[in-house]
């Protein structure tokens, strides 16, 4: 019985905390953007070997990170929600998703505009590019799944499933390096080349990763609220809140 | 709850389907040699709730046990003594009518000879229709090749979604027959029909999903559920 | 236990060869498939003993698809799904035998067929021997890990994209180090490093993939 | 008349724009097939450069087919196909209306598409202008000859895989002409020659097979 | 056949499904203002000769002439005239009631404007589900969206398989209802149904399809038909 409540106390409670911590999460990433972008752009110099192509990295860098981080985020909500069926849990996996596929994309995206200055192509099928183009896929496959089946519990299950089971894509994203002969990571190399250099791009790194975290972390509360409100919307506070917008 | 001939207890049942919340708060229980009848009206949720007890689908909240023990936990056990039949047949259009019920005795754990498939088959009407795949046969036909293996099954509680569909006049005799039967003999029921049914004698439990339906004065009524979530 | 399983896999032997035209057409799919593409790229010999194991692997992945994506739906659309999943057997059981049917109805013949279609794209002997090898490895992988994708898109409109949509990235390194294989065979290098790996993948999906299917239709059947 | 196929057409796209979530898988099933084929063929620029129109081709045409699969089936299973063969109006035209419909939703689509995937698969940048347009001159085939065996496949089990086999050995011209073209063009030769045969086996089909399928409607819903 | 008032007429009429013969030399004639009721048996075509009236189907042999013409050469006239409604609705799941019935009035050469649409929805008692999709529609109001279109039709001839399947009290009622009033204005009707039908005052054509079934005596003739041909 007590469990009970609380199950159907979560969704609310999260409701209105989720909503005093967006703006915070809102602010932090429009901010960090700003500065991530002004010392990509400004302070960090020109790369001697690859000229100014190689700013992509600062993109490419946290957007790659991100899409795989949220992923595994995704497959640990998937987890719990399977194992002791909270249905906070598979929430938080539906409003990860599209943010996981943006960044997704947009490491291919970044990845094959800085592909074409360095290797002369846009695209090669090489592991981790390979690799990176399947978590794309995988996205896009449970957000279909997830559109498809009318249902929200059995979705949210059906779901999950697959979730854990593509995650087994992530390590080999990530150590896709390192067992292949691959071509992409090369560049790094170059860049060590010039210590001073080396540290404003990490810390240009860093506080790009930290804005996308923030971003990533804003835009799923945002969706989660909006997941919330639909599935309580018989609820008399979820119906309080649709009634006052 | 501490009635200890009560095999089947459910306790606080509620269902949803979709965002939709068909029951809560529902109670029972049921003791060998008794017949849960299942009324309501169309889309009130008695399919969601057989689902239920079959262990097929999950309840929004509350328990359903079956010699004390929640089903979800001991699932082989409960499906050992519990058989069901749904909206669907469950028989296979390639296959004859005996390869069908030796098929589900197969699947079951305990095959059927040959000669014993012909007979349960032909106690039910199906004596001609051996031999012909079930694609061939009547939608009453087909019913009845699905009730020839649930009567074969053996199980002590039956679950039947509206059984007589599809029925003639004698089909539904027989079905009452097979009822009475097995409640006599001790077994127990939870059914559902929308056809008057003659089962004198059985002791029936009654449960009624959503509201009464009575006389047809009461329009505005009828609408106004229509949409309800 | 073992009997529940013998049971299903006979069950779908018996019902495969009551439709025999089903089954045939399938093994048509991936013998039209394969020669399409000669048609698309040219007959230059030399390119197409390059293309030739990608190809019929990949042929192999679409045909098993299509036949997938009926592996659960008729039992389902006929109830005896259901009856299944209520008898008094654990429902890995259930998903494991219909994928090993699976495998034995549609994979088996695949790698019958193969050789003759590698003759088409001028693959050399040994590289042939090879294909066969690694769709007799290979195979398994498709019939397991594809019913955990119909098993999650039982019943839903549009199922057979959906699932092609779900399945196609896992069965990537199938398709990798199999045709890794051939082609290393045919470049004259060994293959079995590309084999093995091939091996451990097909022994993951068959201890997890089961488990993931049982989970799976017990969702998508409430 | 024209009122009656823009009718059809308008109830097609409006149903297309609520099931977005069929339309995008269809798509994607498209860009999956065709990225499937670089991972067992091998990275080789200048060899996928070589096959990469008949890959694109290829994958069009089966994408096609498997929503061809559903183009009349949803309507034949509520009803509503009958509903509109009672119509007062020729059925030609109602084939017609569903092919054109189809052509838009899913074909037009794809001539988007193809020009990343050309990226993917190195070709040249007028050689992907020539795959656009032989896209463009030839889907409307693949709608056409499609309807065809969508209607006479309709209510059949193992549909899909049946619609397959008619239907696949009459895109071939299609094929030939649509990858040649391309291949042309990778070849620095003149594509005209491709395209207008292509484009003469448009006409054609859009001539003869409202008719056929018209006539394979009226038959397969009896 | 020389009845000039009958604009229906059906002389010598069979009809085939498979390998089995399902009826011979059937013979009849409807003039306006008059309901012909079939019965029968399930399975024993029914359904099949609703399907040959419309035009779907083609008869083994025998003629279907409207208002004195086959059928089979005036399609587009005889589809003017006539609205079928079969086992299914034909109408999109994912369309609300009113984009169903704005559709088939557009398909059929004459739109309808919105506020047309709700009225007739809301007469036939679907007031509250105007803007739901039609999927999450309970199957009796699926049953009066498809009514809706059919009386939207405004066709001279209907032909109804079943029209009450999954209605309740109140929607039977409203049947008849619509039935009497098309019929007092003229219109005809071809309709089965295994439900019991008050249509008193309506000039009602009886059919009988197979034999007539009568008290449960009989099971052995019953399996006798069970598997004929
Ligand atoms: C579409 C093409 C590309 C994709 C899908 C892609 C994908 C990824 C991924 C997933 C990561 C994160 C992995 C990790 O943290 O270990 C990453 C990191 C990185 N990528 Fe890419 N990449 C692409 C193209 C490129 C190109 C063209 C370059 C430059 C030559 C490049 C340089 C880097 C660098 C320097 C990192 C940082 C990794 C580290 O230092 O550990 N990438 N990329
Ligand atoms: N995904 C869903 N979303 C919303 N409502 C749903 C969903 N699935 C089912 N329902 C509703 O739940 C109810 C299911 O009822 P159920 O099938 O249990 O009815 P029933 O009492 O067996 O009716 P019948 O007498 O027609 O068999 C229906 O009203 C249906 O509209
Ligand atoms: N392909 C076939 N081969 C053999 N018999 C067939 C075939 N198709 C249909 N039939 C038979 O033809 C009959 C069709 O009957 P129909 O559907 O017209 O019955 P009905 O009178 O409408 O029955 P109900 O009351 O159940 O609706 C059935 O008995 C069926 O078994
Ligand atoms: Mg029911
Ligand atoms: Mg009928």
């Amino acid at each position: 019985m007590n469990l009970a409540i609380f199950k159907y106390a979560a969704p609310m409670t999260f409701y209105r905390l989720a909503g005093r911590m967006i703006p915070w999460f809102a602010w932090g990433a429009g901010i960090l953007t700003a500065i991530g972008l002004y010392i990509a752009f400004f302070v960090a110099p020109t790369d001697f070997q690859q000229g100014e192509a190689y700013r992509v990295i600062f993109i490419h860098v946290p957007a790659a990170w991100m899409s795989m981080f949220i992923y595994l985020v995704m497959a640990f909500w998937s987890a719990v929600g399977l194992a002791w069926n909270t249905r906070l849990s598979f929430m938080m996996a539906r409003a990860l998703a599209p943010t996981g596929m943006v960044f997704a994309f947009l490491s291919l995206w970044t990845g094959a505009l800085w592909g074409k200055p360095m290797w002369g192509a846009w695209w090669v099928w090489d592991a981790r590019l390979t690799s990176s183009l399947i978590l794309l896929f995988l996205y896009v496959g449970i957000m279909s799944l997830w559109s498809a089946i009318d249902d929200p519990r059995r979705g949210d299950r059906a779901g999950a499933l697959l979730t854990l089971v593509g995650a087994i894509n992530v390590p080999i994203i990530y150590f896709s390096v390192q067992w292949w002969n691959t071509l992409h990571q090369g560049a790094t190399i170059s860049m060590t080349k010039a210590p001073s250099m080396a540290a404003t791009m990490l810390i240009g790194m860093l506080v790009m990763a930290f804005a996308a975290w923030f971003y990533a972390i804003a835009t799923s509360l945002v969706r989660v609220r909006g997941i919330i409100l639909e599935r309580e919307r018989h609820t008399e506070w979820a119906a309080e809140i649709l009634e006052g917008k | 709850m501490t009635d200890p001939a009560a095999l089947l207890t459910v306790h606080n049942l509620a269902c949803a389907r979709g965002e939709r919340t068909l029951f809560t708060g529902m109670d029972f229980r049921l003791r060998q040699g008794e017949l849960l009848l299942v009324r309501g009206g169309n889309g009130r949720g008695k399919t969601s709730l057989l689902r239920l007890l079959t262990g097929l689908a999950q309840p929004l909240a509350g328990e359903i046990r079956w010699r004390g023990q929640a089903i979800a936990g001991s699932r082989e056990r409960y499906h050992r003594e519990m058989a069901y039949l749904g909206h669907l047949n469950g028989i296979k259009d390639e296959l004859t009518p005996v390869e069908n019920l030796r098929l589900a005795a197969e699947l079951s754990g305990a095959p059927m000879a040959e000669a014993a498939a012909t007979r349960a088959l032909t106690e039910i009407g199906l004596a001609r229709c051996l031999d012909l795949p079930s694609r061939v046969l009547s939608f009453g036909q087909r019913r009845r090749v699905a009730l020839a293996g649930l009567v074969n099954a053996g199980a002590l509680l039956w679950i039947l979604d509206e059984p007589l569909t599809g029925l003639d006049v004698h089909g539904v005799a027989l079905v009452e027959g097979l009822l009475r039967n097995h409640v006599d003999q001790g077994g127990m029921v939870v059914m559902t029909t929308h056809q008057p049914l003659a089962l004198d004698g059985v002791a029936i439990v009654p449960l009624q999903v959503g509201p009464v339906l009575t006389a047809p004065e009461a329009v505005a009524e009828e609408e106004a559920t229509c949409c309800a979530s | 236990m073992l009997r529940f399983l013998t049971a299903v896999i006979r069950r779908d032997l018996k019902l495969a060869a009551r439709r025999r035209g089903d089954w045939l057409t399938s093994q048509f799919f991936f013998v039209m498939v394969v020669s399409m593409f000669p048609l698309g790229i040219g007959p230059d010999p030399a390119m197409l003993a390059k293309v030739g194991a990608g190809v019929v692997w990949v042929a192999a992945l679409l045909a098993s698809l299509l036949s997938l994506s009926r592996l659960f739906a008729d039992d389902h659309r006929d109830g005896s799904l259901e009856q299944m999943l209520l008898s008094p057997n654990p429902p890995v059981l259930l998903a494991l035998g219909k994928a090993l049917a699976h495998w034995l109805i549609y994979g088996i013949p695949l790698l019958l067929i193969a050789p003759i279609l590698g003759v088409q794209f001028a693959l050399p002997a040994d590289a042939i021997a090879v294909l066969m090898l690694s769709l007799l490895i290979g195979s398994p992988v498709l019939s397991l890990l594809g019913s955990v994708g119909a098993a999650l898109t039982l019943g839903l409109r549009g199922g057979g994209v959906l699932l092609t949509l779900l399945i196609l990235p896992l069965y990537v390194p199938a398709l990798i180090f199999g045709a890794g294989a051939v082609d290393a065979a045919v470049a004259g290098l060994g293959a079995e490093a590309n084999l093995s790996l091939l091996a451990a993948f097909m022994v993951m999906t068959l201890l997890v993939s089961p488990w993931v299917a049982a989970a799976a239709l017990r969702v998508s059947i409430e």
